[in-house]
C-alpha cells in the first residue's frame, strides 16, 4: 500500500479554549481536525474531573493529521500559550494512505 | 425557619452527596444527567418567573429591584475585589476573576432559596427571576476591567468577550424561557406545568446531591485554596447579602423578594462565570475561583446564608 | 390556528433554540438527554396511540389509513426522485436517497401536529399512530430501488438492509409500544401515565429547544444546500402534504385523521431513514439529506406546514 | 396472579428489550440515561421505604426481618459456592464470586416485585427496603472469605474492601434516601413525591426496557455460560428464593412481606456486587458472574420467579 | 522489559459503518480491537457533531493493535473505502509486551 | 521549535483499577495522567460495551506522558498484572515541548 509518513498533533485544552485553538492551526495551514473527549486526569493544578457544570473545567483532545511543514508552523505559534494556558501537546508520526489529503 | 430549612429534602440531599463524597464514596451522578437537570432548573426558573410577571404587568417595584440587581452586579467585584488583594494577597488577575464570580449570582442558590422561603411563608415575587438575570453578567465587565488586561488576544473568543457573555448558553436558556413565560402566561403553560412545575422540587433535590458530591470532592482537591481564601468566601456572602437584604428593604419591597435580592447578592456563580473567565482570563487559576464559590459559598449559603438573609428580611420588615 | 399554533410553547423552544444557534451561544443539550427524550416520545406515542386503538378495535377506517400510509410511503419517492433529478439536478444516488427520507416520515413533526391538531380541537385518531409506524421503512425500499446500486457489497450490513431497515431502533420501539399500548388499554398503563402521558407537552419541549439548535447548526454549516434544493425542501412538504390531506378526506377519514396523514406525507425522516442510508448509500452526502430534512422541511413544517395541513384538512371537510 | 404480573407494562417492556436484542436491533438506551435512571430508583426506593417506617416506627417484625435478612445473606453463598464447586466444577475464585452476588440483592428485582406485590394486594412492608439495604454487602464478605485470597494486592483499593463495599455508590445513595426518607417522613416528602413517587412504575418501564437489551446481549455474547451454570443460575434463585419465603413466614412476617424476603434471597446483585468483585477478585470472570446473574437469573426471577414467591408466601400464609 | 514493535491502527469511521469494519479487519486476522467515542471534527464535508438524533452522523475511532503483516492485509483491503466513506486512516508504531498476544 | 522526545504511555483497563493504577504510575514517578473514556470493544474475554450500570466492566484509557527512564519502571511494575487483569498496554514516542514537565 501506498503510504505516506505525516506529523500526528494532539493537544488536550480546556473546552473554552478549542475554537480559538483550531482558529490558530487554520492560520497554521490545518482546517480539519477530530476532537476526542476525555475525562479526568492530574497536572500541576491538580485533579479535575469533567463535571460539565460549567464546562469551565472541562477538556478536550484535539486531533490534527497535517504535513511536518504545518505542524511546525502550529508549535511555533501555540508554544508560548502551552504554560501559561495549561494545554498538553503531543507530536508524533503516523502513516496515512492518500497523503495529499493531510497537507 | 432555620432548622426546618436544614431538614428539608433538598438541603438533606445536598449533604448527602457532600458525605459520600468525604468518605470517598465511588457515587457519582452521570455528567450529562447533572447537566441535564441544570438546564432544566434554567427553563423551569425562567419560566414559572415570565409567567408570574405576565400575570402582574411591569410594576414600579419591578423597576427598582432591577436597578438594584444591575447596581450590585456592577458594584460589588470593587470591594471584593479590595478584600481579596489585601486580606488574601491575590494578584490582581486572580482577584478581578474571584470578584467577577461574587458580584454574579447562583441560579441553584437563587432556586433553593426561593422555594425555602416560599415554605417559610414569605415568597419572593415572581419578577425576582428578572432580577436573576439581569445580575449575571454585569459583574463580569466590572471583573475585566479591574483585570485590566488586554492580555491574552491570541485565544479570546472570536466574537469578543461581551458576545461569549450574553450569550452563553445558560444566560441564554434563562432569559429565552423567561420571555416564553411571559409571551404564554400561567394559562399558556398549563399543559406544560406537569414537567416544569410540579416537578421543580423533586429536580432540585437530585441536582443538589450532585452539588453536594462535586462541592466536597473539590474541597478534597483543594490546591488553590488557603486560610485566607476560605475565610473570605464565608465573609463576603455575609457582607453581599446583608447589603442586598438592607438595599431591598430600603427600597420597599416586600419581606420576601428583599430576601431574595439578599440571596442574589450574596450568592457567587459557578456555571456562567466561570465558562467566560476561563476564555478571558485563563492565567486565573479555576482551582481558586471554582474552590471559592462552589466549594464554600455554595454550601454556605444552602445551610446558612439563605435562613439567615430571610431571617433578616423578616426582621427590617417589621 | 395558524397564529395561536405558533406561539405555543413547543414551537416557542423550537425558535428559542434555532435564534440562540444562529447568535452563536454555546448552549447544548447533552447528547445523552436529547437522545434519552427522542426514545421517550417514541414510547409514549406508541403507548397513546395502541391503548386507543385498543378501545376502538380494529376499524374500516383504520384500514383504509393503513393502506393509504403504505401507498403514499411506496409511491411518493417516485415523484420526489424525479423533481430532484430535474430540478436540483442531483446525481442519481444523492436524489435516491433524499427521495427516500421525503417518503418516509418524521416522528417529532407528527408528535407536534397531534399536539396542535389537539389543542385545535380536531384530534386525530389513535390508529394514526400505527400508520405512522408503517409509513417509516417502505420508503427506504423504494429508495434503495431508485439507487439501484448494488454497490459497497464491503460495507453492507451482515444481515441485509431490509433487516437493518426494519430492526432500526427507533422504528422497534415504536411498534413495541404500540403492541403494549394495545396489550395492556388505558386501564393497564394507568400507573405509567404519570411517565408517559400526562409529561408528554412538556418534554416535547425541551426536545424542540433541541432541534432548534441543531436545525439551525446544520443551517449555518450548510456546505451541500443549494438554492435549487432549499427550494424543493419547502415545496415537496407542500406538495406531498396536500395530496396526503386530498387522499385522507376522499377516504372518508374524519378532518383530523386526515390532517395527521398530511402531516406524515408532508414530513421528512431524520431518524431511522439517515442512519440505514449512511450504510445503503455512503456516497450519498448526509450534509445534503440532513440539510434537506432536517434543516428545511422540519422547521417548516412546525411553523406552517402542520397550519396548513390542518387548515386544508377542515376545509375539504367543510 | 402470574399471568397478569407478566402482561404489566414492566414486564412487558422488559421482554421488548430482549426481543429488540436478539433480533439484533440496534436499539441502545445511553449510558448516562440508564445509570440516572438506576440512580433514580435507589433514590427512590429509599426515600418511600424511609418515609413508612418513618409512620410505623420500628417495630419487633422489623428486627426479625432485619436478622433475617443479614442471616440469608452472610449464610446463602456457602451453599451456592458448593453447588457451583460441585455441579459446574468452578474454580474456587470463581465459584466465590458467584457466590456472592447469590448472597446479595437486586435493586430492581426487588423494585418490580413490590409493584407486583401491591398490584395483587399483598404489599410488603415498608421496613422491607430496609432490609433490602442490609442484604447488599454481607455476601460479598462470605464471598471474599470463600474466595480465600490475599492475592493481589497490588491493584487493591487503597481504603480496604470493606471500605469499597459499604461505600459503593448504590449503597449509599439508598441507605442515605432511606435516612432521609425517615428524617422527613411522608408529609416532608410531599413536595418531592411527584418526582420520587409518582412517575416510579413509569421510570421502571424505561429501567427494564434497557436491562432487556443488556440481558439479552449478554446473553448472545455468552462466552462464559455453560449448560451447568445456565441450570444453577435457574436453580439457585429457585432454592434461595423458597427459603426466604420460608424463613419470613415463621418469623410471622406479613405474607407480603415474606414474599419480599423470598424475592431478596432470589435475586442476584448485578450493580453492587460485580463493581467490588472486580477489584477484588480480578482473575474472577466477569462474563461468568454477570452472565448468571444478570443475563439468566434476573430475567426468570421477573417472568417466573416473583410471581412463585408471591404464590408460595400466600400458600403459607393461609 | 521485553516488548515487540506492533502496528497501531487506528480508524475515524460513522457509526453505523463499524460493524462492517470490524468484519473486514476480522477477516484480515484481527479480531480484537477496542473503540473510542469521539465529539466532533470537520473535514472536507464540513463541520460535524456528534447530534446522536439519527447517529447517523456520529463518529467512532476504532483502535487495533496488530502484526505489521495483518495490518498490511486490512490497510489494502480497507484503502478502495476510505475516499467513498470518508474514512479516515492512521498507522503508527507501538511496543506492546506480550507480542503474542498481537499478532 | 525546542521538542524532546518522551514515551506516551497508554493503559486499557477495567474502570474499578484505574486508582490503584494510577498508585503504581506514581510510586513509577508519573504524577500526571489524562483518562480518556471507551465505548467498547472485543478481546479473548470477548465483546463488551460500555453499560454503565455496574460500571464493573466499564473500561478506561490511561494515558502517560513521561521519560524512558520513569516509562521502564512502569511498565516493569505492570507487567505481571497485564494477563490477570486483562490491560491492554502499548508505549510509542512523542515529542513535546517543554520537555521537563513531563520527566
Ligand atoms: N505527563 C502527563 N501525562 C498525561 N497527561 C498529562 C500530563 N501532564 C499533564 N497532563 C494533562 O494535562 C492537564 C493539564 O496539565 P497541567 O498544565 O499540568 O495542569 C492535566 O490535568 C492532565 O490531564
Ligand atoms: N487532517 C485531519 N486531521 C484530523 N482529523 C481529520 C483530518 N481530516 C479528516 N479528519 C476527520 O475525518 C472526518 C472525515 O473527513 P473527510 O473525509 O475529510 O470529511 C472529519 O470530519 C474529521 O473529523
Ligand atoms: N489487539 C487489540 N487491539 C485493540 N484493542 C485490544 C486488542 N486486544 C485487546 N484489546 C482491548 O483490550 C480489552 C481486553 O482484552 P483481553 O485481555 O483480550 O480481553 C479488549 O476488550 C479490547 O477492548
Ligand atoms: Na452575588
Ligand atoms: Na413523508
Ligand atoms: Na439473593
Amino acid at each position: 500500500m501506498n503510504t505516506t509518513r505525516r506529523r500526528r498533533i494532539e493537544v488536550l485544552a480546556d473546552e473554552p479554549l478549542i475554537p480559538a485553538i483550531t482558529r490558530i492551526a487554520a492560520s497554521a495551514g490545518i482546517v480539519h481536525y477530530t476532537l476526542l473527549p476525555v475525562s479526568g486526569g492530574a497536572g500541576v493544578r491538580g485533579r479535575w474531573r469533567d463535571d460539565q457544570l460549567s464546562g469551565a473545567t472541562s477538556k478536550v483532545m484535539l486531533l490534527l493529521v497535517t504535513s511536518e511543514e504545518h505542524a511546525d508552523a502550529f508549535v511555533e505559534q501555540l508554544a508560548p500559550m502551552l504554560e501559561t494556558h495549561h494545554l498538553l501537546l503531543m507530536v508524533s508520526d503516523v502513516s496515512v494512505v492518500r497523503g495529499h489529503r493531510f497537507d | 425557619m432555620a432548622v426546618d430549612a436544614l431538614l428539608q429534602p433538598v438541603v438533606l440531599f445536598f449533604l448527602l452527596g457532600a458525605l459520600a463524597a468525604f468518605a470517598r464514596s465511588d457515587l457519582v451522578i452521570p455528567e450529562a444527567v447533572a447537566k441535564g437537570i441544570s438546564l432544566y432548573l434554567m427553563m423551569s426558573i425562567g419560566l414559572r418567573g415570565g409567567a408570574e410577571v405576565a400575570e402582574t404587568g411591569f410594576t414600579h417595584d419591578m423597576a427598582l429591584a432591577g436597578g438594584a440587581g444591575l447596581a450590585l452586579s456592577f458594584l460589588l467585584p470593587l470591594p471584593v475585589f479590595w478584600l481579596l488583594r489585601i486580606a488574601a494577597k491575590l494578584d490582581r488577575t486572580n482577584a478581578a476573576a474571584v470578584a467577577a464570580h461574587y458580584g454574579s449570582v447562583s441560579v441553584v442558590t437563587f432556586a433553593t432559596g426561593s422555594e425555602i422561603l416560599r415554605q417559610a411563608g414569605m415568597p419572593a415575587a415572581g419578577y425576582m427571576v428578572g432580577v436573576l438575570a439581569l445580575m449575571e453578567t454585569p459583574a463580569i465587565i466590572t471583573g475585566l476591567l479591574l483585570a485590566r488586561t488586554g492580555g491574552t488576544a491570541n485565544l479570546g473568543p472570536r466574537g469578543g468577550l461581551l458576545h461569549e457573555t450574553f450569550l452563553n448558553g445558560s444566560v441564554v436558556l434563562l432569559l429565552g424561557s423567561f420571555l416564553i413565560g411571559m409571551i404564554d402566561g400561567k394559562e399558556g403553560l398549563l399543559s406544560i406545568a406537569p414537567v416544569f412545575d410540579v416537578p421543580f422540587r423533586g429536580m432540585l433535590c437530585i441536582f443538589l446531591l450532585d452539588m453536594g458530591l462535586i462541592a466536597a470532592r473539590r474541597l478534597l482537591d483543594r490546591q488553590a485554596l488557603t486560610v485566607p481564601t476560605v475565610v473570605l468566601a464565608l465573609l463576603i456572602p455575609l457582607i453581599n447579602g446583608s447589603l442586598g437584604v438592607g438595599l431591598g428593604t430600603l427600597l420597599g419591597l416586600d419581606a420576601g423578594s428583599a430576601a431574595a435580592l439578599g440571596i442574589l447578592a450574596g450568592s457567587a456563580s459557578y456555571i456562567a462565570v466561570p465558562a467566560v473567565m476561563r476564555l478571558a482570563l485563563p492565567e486565573a487559576d479555576p482551582g481558586l475561583y471554582l474552590g471559592m464559590s462552589l466549594a464554600v459559598t455554595f454550601p454556605f449559603n444552602l445551610t446558612i446564608g439563605i435562613a439567615y438573609y430571610g431571617w433578616l428580611a423578616a426582621g427590617m420588615a417589621a
